[in-house]
């Protein structure tokens, strides 16, 4: 599939999506409350696209985005779906129903960047303890004893 | 020529000229005891420090080498260790069956040492129901294990004893089979008369094939019911840390570290008594000459010998095989052991009748 | 300090009712590291896997925003330490596709050789510990001999054995030593004399087999859902080597085969990493001897900046697909950079398919995940 | 037939089992074969490789010269703050003030040796060197000045 029918496919389910062609792979920015019904038809629809690469969040300061790396094994084709959030209150709904890898890389996301995935099966904290206050990855974050600047 | 038969009735006609009955006979025992126990703690050193090297050098490395020459004392310089360790209790075990354990444990490998025969009439106890005797004492063992992983508190502690009470249970049943052969054969259960039996020819040369099966699964059985790879599941490391030592440290811990190795001796004597003869030398058919150059050796090399042959073989099984699962062992047991145990059995049986062995 | 009673009350909030929970590690024979598995028993039986990871997490993405991208490459080594040198190798592949570098080919040949190197060596440590982990002490030394002789390659060429940060940006930090195609070439020799006796021992041996035939099946479709990549998904016939489908420096003019196995069980996952070792054998071979003379490293310009932009680099390590995703601000640091390690996702399997089967098999099947645990807690 | 398959899957696991145990049987036969490096004893035949990445040393010649220009090359380069140059002005005979270094301090205990200041350094003042037996008693002594006393940067180095 071109870039130009892919788009076009995405535009049927997301009206309001936008496209950005500038990097490797055909990035697409959707609202965050669509995402879900995005992920779901590229999953089953004719995309088919089966297999999540990569699950991450980007603090760039003014808001958070998450950013998810869709491929498929048959095709091989990846594009990039992102989401812009609020950094105050970052919520987006879980993928981990079509993705199973999503549900290890989301309380990543959740501990790191304070995304809270809604209808996640087990959102507890994976990495940090439980009682971990602060979100590291955000760029605000502050250690003063563990963080050494150089 | 050296025999330890002259020393102890030397012994004894010197304790019954000096004193009375009795006291003489309580001496004995006294002296008997601690024999018994320097020869634990011999053998204890001698064994662990075998396992080693064996390992070491089937793994391509060296083994001890830095403690006395050849790494000899490095046995010794653990044992110390060891000893002046702390002996810690968990907070929450029984105190009482947590201490006892080991002792359990120990206590019935003392307990089968009774019926070997060292060398020739070089015996503790010759009972005349010696096999009977060690079967079910060598069941025993198992209670001490138990005891020790329900009283540490602890759940891998937990799961190792029943792994080990399972296991042993049922490899009980084809070690005395694979026994009983022998007994078929000799008809006898005393175990001077089943090494007498054997003066002209060994039980596993003179009893055919079935008597090599029953060998074989007598090794297989007597490796499972000691705990040592490829049927360690009750330590399984890997799975269960140490299994039902976990808890246990300092001396405690080298009581049952011990105990495994004098079992070990222990099934490895009886069976070089069961199968290779005992103390008995290689004899073969009529060649006189060679049968008479063979008795220029000790009985008590004889026997050790072929025990730590044995024991040689226990331990390549562990450096090479890797474990079983625990259901694959009890498979192994009542799926493939004790059928063909049972279908031996009846072989032997009829040979004996018939008197096919030579 | 507790006492009895409120020590009842915790274990029985913590289970149902004939249920044990056991905590496997962080300190534990098989874990390979401080993995924390919190296991839910049903007598033998497992009932669930819980991990509880971050035991040396280090925060590497963190650390990587305040470095420059000639020095965030040497942090990667200590992520996937048994696969160092492909970690390096994915950064830079990053730097050199952001900034459009040329690299010389004498650099090329010499990164796949050392990745194809490191990854036997991988694959050896992990099937000594492997067998070690099912009870069988021996092939582990017999395992480390062999990968013994890899070190000593990579300690004479890159002068370290396992942290070797021998690429830049561009091609190689210097050149190759004088004797290394000489060692590889009895490397090979001896990898190839010796490599039957993993067959004897481990491979043939009938407690092996029934330890792994049948434990721990994964499908394809749940091999791709839970995005395993590597052997692990080869194995349940996924294709998913990057090294065919997106061929980096000279992968695609070597001939070489991508293992897969149908099975998708304990012993596939074993039999893939077996035979992918004969395939790096073949891939050394085929370049060992035709190293172009000309430069090691291409030139580059002293502070390196990456364009605005994301970029996204993946490259076949020992474990999987390792990803590499940066974004650039245009300055000398990346904003932010997430590594998509292999180990991870080969972990959020681990309870599917080891639940319902024994605690013996649950070694069985996390070995042949082959969990690095720092490549998982990064 | 079941008859037939119990006895060859018992022969043939059998068999397997021994196989096994002649490969482990034969190690155990041939000590040659014994891989074991005694270290602390074979110090003086133990061979490092020279590109061994062990410390960063500065070598100085027989002057007690080294090739430092104190232009902190290598403190950038290096991720870990692990090298602190030190610079003073020296002022030569004719009057003129030029830059040197007073002090390269190297804290070990932070290097992860990466090479990365070695490949920096425009002059080739420092190398790495092929020592790995850095265990001391006190963590101050692993922070060392790489610099030799009374030494000078040697002539002609820009």
């Amino acid at each position: 599939m071109t870039n130009e029918e892919i788009k076009e496919y995405i535009s049927s389910i997301a009206p309001a999506a936008s496209f950005d062609e500038t990097g490797e792979w055909l990035n697409v920015i959707i609202e965050s409350t669509q995402l879900k019904p995005t992920m779901a038809a590229l999953r089953t629809g004719k995309m088919q696209m089966n297999y999540l690469f990569c699950l991450t969040c980007v603090d760039f300061k003014t808001h958070l985005t998450m950013v998810y790396h869709l491929s498929a094994t048959t095709h091989r084709q990846s594009i990039v779906i992102k989401s812009n959030l609020n950094r105050e209150q970052a919520v987006i709904e879980t993928v981990c129903d079509i993705w199973r890898t999503a549900e290890f890389l989301e309380r990543e996301v959740f501990e790191m960047f304070g995304v809270d995935f809604t209808n996640h099966p087990d959102l507890r904290k994976l990495i940090l303890e439980d009682d971990f206050k602060g979100y590291p990855l955000r760029k605000d974050f502050e250690d003063p004893i563990n963080m050494i600047k150089l | 020529m050296f025999s330890l038969e002259g020393i102890t009735t030397n012994v004894q006609d010197w304790l019954f000229m000096k004193f009375n009955p009795t006291l003489a006979l309580a001496i004995e025992c006294v002296i008997v005891i601690l024999l018994a126990i320097s020869l634990f703690a011999i053998l204890g050193l001698v064994l662990v420090l075998m396992e080693r090297k064996v390992a070491a050098h089937i793994q391509i490395r060296l083994g001890p080498n830095r403690v006395g020459p050849g790494g000899m004392f490095q046995t010794v310089a653990d044992t110390l260790k060891l000893i002046m360790k702390e002996g810690l209790v968990p907070d929450m075990a029984d105190k009482f069956l947590f201490n006892l354990a080991p002792f359990v444990v120990m206590m019935v490998g003392m307990l089968l040492l009774a019926p070997i025969a060292f060398a020739k009439n070089f015996q503790i106890w010759d009972i005349n129901i010696g096999v009977l005797y060690i079967s079910s004492v060598s069941s025993l063992s198992v209670i001490g294990i138990l005891m020790a992983g329900w009283a540490s508190n602890n759940k891998y502690s937990l799961l190792g004893a029943m792994r080990s009470g399972a296991q042993i249970v049922s490899y009980e049943l084809s070690a005395g089979f694979a026994v009983l052969t022998i007994v078929v054969l000799t008809g006898s259960l005393q175990l001077s008369e089943i090494v007498n039996a054997q003066q002209n020819g060994w039980w596993i040369f003179k009893g055919h094939i079935p008597a090599v099966i029953a060998f074989v699964l007598y090794i297989i059985a007597v490796t499972a019911e000691t705990n040592r790879a490829p049927f360690d599941l009750a330590e399984a490391e890997s799975e269960l840390t140490a299994g039902f030592h976990t808890e246990y440290s300092g001396m405690r811990f080298a009581l049952f570290f011990l105990a495994e190795y004098i079992n070990i001796f222990i099934v490895c004597a009886i069976g070089a008594t069961l199968f290779f003869g005992g103390w008995m030398p290689l004899h073969i058919g009529n060649w006189e000459a060679f049968n008479h150059i063979m008795d220029y050796i000790p009985s008590s090399v004889w026997f050790m010998g072929k025990t730590f042959f044995l024991i040689f073989l226990i331990m390549w099984f562990r450096w090479t095989f890797p474990r079983l699962r625990v259901d694959q062992l009890l498979n192994l047991e009542w799926k493939y052991l004790l059928p063909i145990s049972l279908f031996n059995l009846l072989l032997v049986a009829v040979i004996a009748i018939l008197g096919w062995h030579f | 300090m507790y006492n009895q009673t409120e020590i009842l009350k915790d274990t029985s909030e913590l289970g149902a009712e004939g249920e044990l929970v056991i905590n496997m590690g962080p300190q534990h024979p098989a874990t390979h590291g401080v993995l924390h598995l919190v296991v839910t028993l049903n007598g033998e039986t497992i009932k669930k896997i819980e991990p509880h990871l971050g035991y040396i997490h280090r925060s590497i993405e963190k650390m990587c925003e305040s470095l420059t991208y000639r020095q965030f490459i040497y942090v990667t080594s200590r992520m996937d330490y048994l696969s160092s040198h492909i970690n390096n190798l994915g950064c830079a592949l990053l730097v050199e596709k952001g900034m459009a570098i040329e690299v010389p080919d004498r650099a090329k040949y010499v990164r796949v050789i050392l990745s194809e190197l490191t990854r036997i060596a991988s694959h050896e440590l992990w099937l000594g510990a492997m067998a070690m982990d099912l009870g069988a002490f021996t092939p582990f030394f017999y395992a480390f001999r062999e990968r013994e002789m890899i070190t000593d390659i990579m300690e004479d060429t890159c002068g370290a054995r396992l942290t070797m940060n021998y690429i830049v940006p561009g091609g190689l930090m210097y050149d190759i030593h004088p004797d290394f195609q000489k060692k590889v070439k009895a490397f090979i020799t001896q990898f190839k004399s010796k490599v039957n006796e993993y067959e004897d021992l481990v491979t043939n041996n009938v407690i092996f087999q029934s330890r792994t035939k049948g434990v721990g099946i994964l499908s394809a479709e749940d091999a791709i859902s839970y995005g395993c990549t590597g052997p692990v998904a080869r194995a349940s016939g996924v294709s998913c080597d990057i090294r065919k489908i997106y061929p980096y420096e000279v992968y695609d003019k070597v001939e070489f085969d991508e293992v897969l196995e149908t099975a998708g069980d304990s012993f596939a996952r074993y039999m893939v990493r077996v035979k992918e070792m004969n395939q790096s054998i073949r891939i050394i071979e085929q370049l060992i001897d035709n190293i172009p003379e000309g430069d090691f490293v291409g030139k580059t310009k002293n502070v390196l900046k990456l364009p605005k932009g994301e970029f996204y680099t993946r490259v076949e390590t020992a474990r999987g697909e390792l990803g590499v995703f940066v974004v650039s601000e245009g300055g000398t640091t990346p904003h932010r950079i997430k590594f998509r390690s292999p180990g991870f996702s080969n972990l959020s399997v681990l309870n599917h398919i080891a639940a319902g089967s024994k605690i013996g098999d649950l070694m069985a099947s996390m070995g042949t995940l082959d969990l690095v645990i720092p490549d998982i807690d990064r | 037939m079941f008859l037939k398959e119990y006895i060859s899957e018992v022969v043939n696991g059998v068999s397997s089992l021994l196989k096994g145990m002649r490969k482990t049987g034969y190690y155990f036969a041939h000590p040659k074969e014994i891989i074991t490096e005694q270290y602390p004893d074979n110090r003086a035949t133990l061979l490092m490789s020279e590109r061994f990445k062990g410390e960063v040393v500065m070598p100085h010649d027989e002057n007690n010269e080294h090739a430092c220009t104190g232009c902190t090359a290598c403190e950038l380069a290096c991720p870990n703050g692990t090298i602190k140059v030190v610079t003073k002005f020296e002022v030569s005979p004719e009057g003129k003030k030029k830059k040197a270094i007073d002090a390269l301090v190297y804290r070990l205990e932070l290097c992860t040796m990466c090479n990365l200041c070695v490949v920096a350094c425009p002059s080739d003042a420092i190398k790495m060197a092929p020592n790995f037996e850095h265990s001391v008693f006190d963590r101050t002594k692993l922070t060392k000045v790489l610099n030799q006393t009374g030494s000078k940067i040697r002539e002609g180095i820009e």
